[in-house]
């Protein structure tokens, strides 16, 4: 198999995590392509769903906004988005919300909103958008992310949306009877949480990847687990398929002059 | 109605107002106008602010601004709310935050008619504790506290749809987003459309349809809600997201575009940016 | 998979029980199925139950409706449902009554995974006192009383709709009453269809379609619906509604209607009863 | 003029109350007549709406249900019955919530839920669908119905909806800041409610009708107004238009044979 980069396995490695018949709240960036990676290898079955409304979505290039036209175009139903987050995600209906995040913690709070104090902030982020809601009403949330001691901190700067808050059983203490971060999948490593103490704890190197690696572009110190297996390498066919994926999309997105290339097949 | 008199008749300074679209059908060519009629001290109201709020905010017509997710979508963030949010510039901007679920429970609530919406939500976000419009009410049944905002009932909400039809019914297709809630939400209601066509005969009895009495006013303007885009009509134009990135990074860039391509133009202009986003025949 | 199967898995004893349709799409074949297998102690939940309920309640079928409008739409009163509550027969009938606001409000609640709905109702009304599910929540913001009902969620749902595809979505259209929200709000949701279709391309995006994963079971039915309508299909049969009055009036009539029309006969009865109510070509 | 009925007389009168600004909220029976008279005669622009979800609806017969297909097919569009409830009954956008009755006392509250005590009664009458809303949040409430002792009573049964309860400013004392029952049309006259007490008093009697007339078909002592008025008689458009409208109904109703002969219009 041909050499890959640490992003690309980060994505096959998140992909390989869904199963066909999981019902997936998808976010743009990494979640979006793991997602259709997934869609496009081992799991033709999946329903992609994203914010914008869009149930059921089979884009054949990656979308850019949440809300871009194939996203419509090829799903099963496009709803409103007031019914989106009432009768799909708080109604039950998401197996997996697949969540990226500017600021993680060890429990799976994530930070999206503000480096800084929130009234006075360094850095004013986007917000959380569906985050809060879906943190809690998905069945279980997936995050996707690349390494460094400025996106995984030892705490976050504002709680967009609630991972296991301080860890243990604080979830059910507030009443949320939903699982939670079940994985974290960064560019480095394959990370559960432990059953007891909710900490994200590495399971799996991604191959050639140290503990050492791993460390140094964490701000917590990183537990492993008792045994640490090797991530898979992507096989010929994950790679094949993402990279076709991308060059697909880079190609329809570059410039405006990509409607006129793809009307033939869209009208 | 041209859009020049339907904006000047339907909003004023220090109103609260929502031009809404999520990712489809943004009203880029409304905004645009109430640019050039140069409000003040407006509360911005949106789900997803993006560039035309990013616009407005930079030319210093927003005093608030309620909104779930301020980002450049696909791209990043929006650097002239930043500059206010972070540096009060061109003024301070007063922010009141939600999340999405929040947002668009609050817009259907009031179309609905309600002062408030319950869900379930804010579970352990911090948005709950900086935001005093976040608070909750008992399930009487079961207990369960639920999250509980006030609906949201702008003064005004400008939205862009694909059609009207000669008696003023309006049909929004596609990613349909809080279209229908926002117009049913607000006082009034101004709509600018892709085309008039004479009526809607053949249309599946199901679709989104807003009634013309629900409507304030239309105004024709084709391309009107480019850099978006509008399902059926023209794509979405994703080199000008990436470029407004380069172009707010800059307060004078800003400044320049702005008034090459805002305040000197009008909303003729904007049939000609989605020419080359339309499908081929 | 055949109707027998499909109501044989997912209804029994004891349950709470849905088949809505509002005037349009009423899920007649699967109820007379539900007659066959002579059900016991379920709990009839439905906004308008019309014939099939009349029918199940004259059976014996239900201990408890819950309702909020019992009419034969157009034609009068329901006289089983009436020989139940006034007198009994054939066992008596608990009763749980609401108005339409408040039942479409208590499955959209329900759908929408929430314990409760809050609504704008009820003010004055004499159901708010015999009702003790008919509760009030106070507004956190404004102060004002509102009414809650708690949210329905039957055991199971039934509904009849226009088509299914071969991955097993199904699409529902015209008067789409609460037939999505009674699927969303149920524990398991049984569908028949008039017919099959290979997939739905071609589908406008923005009609009401059941993704596969939301339905338990689909049963092909063709007619399923009469003497209620399907729209696209066949017309409503506006004299078997007014026939009904007569057959129900008398105990012992009802009785051997339901033997030769119901008891003896089998979903491919339906058929033939709306030939004469297709469309001419 | 040729002759006409009481019950002609009914439907029209009450037809002449509605504008073509109007939105109406219709029941089945009289006031789906009345509403459609309108429409066809002085108010063509009236948007008439049945709480199966059509909105704007133009039938060319009168519907037997609330739910008949025609009204779907000609209407401006068709929305779930959850969304007519919630966005255009309750979010104040119904002028006219348009009802008939069961019983009604001389303040326009109006019982169709039962005859007798609620737990145990002598006739179980079909209940309050969507009135107990209407009569509350549909901006002004028009009643219509034949006049008899067993249908205007002086108490009520059962409270379905809620009119001017005990008079004067109750619904106010309620919170209710709709007008409530602003018109009463029967078959023998016209009637709107006392200014200060909200009873409802005869402010027009139909051509032939006398006071004595009214008071013997009503359960509670009827006030007149100081000056009360002759009702014009049905113009031979008015009682063309009604009489053509009930023919193509019934045509149409007639056994199952219907579909046939609408299918190559609708087709």
């Amino acid at each position: 198999m041909s050499a890959f980069t640490a992003n690309e396995m980060m994505t096959i490695a998140a992909s390989r995590a869904l199963k066909g018949s999981d019902v997936c709240f998808v976010g743009i960036g990494a979640p979006s392509a793991a997602c259709n990676v997934a869609r496009l290898t081992h799991a033709p079955g999946i329903t992609l769903i994203y914010e914008s409304g869009t149930i059921g979505t089979a884009p054949d290039v990656l979308p850019l906004s949440i809300g871009d036209g194939e996203l419509c175009e090829t799903a099963v139903t496009t709803v409103s988005v007031p019914e989106m987050f009432r009768y799909w995600l708080q109604g039950g209906r998401i197996t997996i919300g697949f969540l990226g995040a500017a600021q993680i913690d060890r429990f799976g709070n994530i930070n999206t909103t503000v480096i800084g104090d929130y009234a006075r902030p360094k850095t004013r982020l986007p917000g959380g958008g569906g985050a809060p809601e879906i943190a809690t009403s998905a069945q279980q949330i997936f995050i996707t992310m690349a390494q460094s001691k400025r996106a995984m901190v030892d705490r976050i700067d504002f709680f967009t949306s609630f991972g296991h808050g301080e860890g243990g059983d604080h979830r059910k203490r507030l009443g949320i009877d939903t699982a939670g971060p079940t994985l974290l999948v960064t560019d480095l490593a394959v990370w559960k949480p432990d059953p007891a103490t909710k900490e994200f704890t590495v399971v799996s190197l991604h191959p050639g990847v140290t503990r050492e690696q791993v460390q140094e572009t964490c701000g917590w110190p990183v537990r492993f687990a008792a045994t640490v297996e090797e991530t898979l390498a992507p096989t010929a066919l994950e790679l094949q398929t993402l990279r076709d994926l991308k060059a697909r999309t880079e190609a329809a997105h570059k410039a405006g002059a990509s409607a006129g290339k793809r009307g033939s097949k869209d009208g | 109605m041209p859009l020049e008199r339907a904006v000047a008749e339907n909003l004023k300074d220090g109103d609260t107002v929502a031009f809404e679209g999520f990712t489809h059908l943004i009203p880029t060519a409304a905004a645009h106008e109430a640019i050039r009629q140069g409000f003040k001290d407006l509360t911005l109201v949106r789900m997803t602010p993006d560039l035309i709020y990013d616009q407005m905010i930079g030319m210093g017509m927003a005093k608030k601004l309620v909104f779930s997710y301020a980002g450049n979508p696909g791209v990043g963030l929006l650097r002239r709310l930043r500059d206010a949010v972070e540096n009060g510039y061109p003024r301070p901007l007063e922010i009141e935050e939600h999340s999405h679920a929040a947002m668009a429970n609050a817009y259907e609530a009031s179309a609905a008619g309600l002062p408030c919406a319950i869900f379930r939500g804010y579970r352990g976000a911090g948005l709950a504790e900086v935001n005093p419009n976040i608070r909750s009410v008992a399930c009487p049944f079961t207990g369960e506290t639920l999250a509980a905002v006030p609906a949201l009932r702008p003064d005004v909400a400008f939205i862009h749809a694909q059609k009207a039809n000669r008696r003023g019914d309006v049909l929004v297709e596609g990613i349909i987003g809080i279209q229908k809630e926002v117009v049913l939400a607000a006082k009034r209601a101004v709509v600018t459309v892709e085309e008039v066509v004479d009526d809607f005969a053949g249309l599946h009895p199901n679709l989104t349809v807003l009634p013309s009495w629900t409507v304030t006013a239309i105004a024709v303007v084709p391309g009107g809600s480019h850099p978006s885009y509008a399902h059926g009509y023209y794509d979405r134009d994703n080199a000008a997201y990436l470029e407004w990135d380069r172009i707010a990074a800059d307060r004078e860039t800003f400044r320049a575009w702005m008034q090459e391509n805002v305040l000197e133009k009008g909303a003729d202009a904007f049939a000609a940016r989605v020419a080359h986003l339309r499908k081929a025949a």
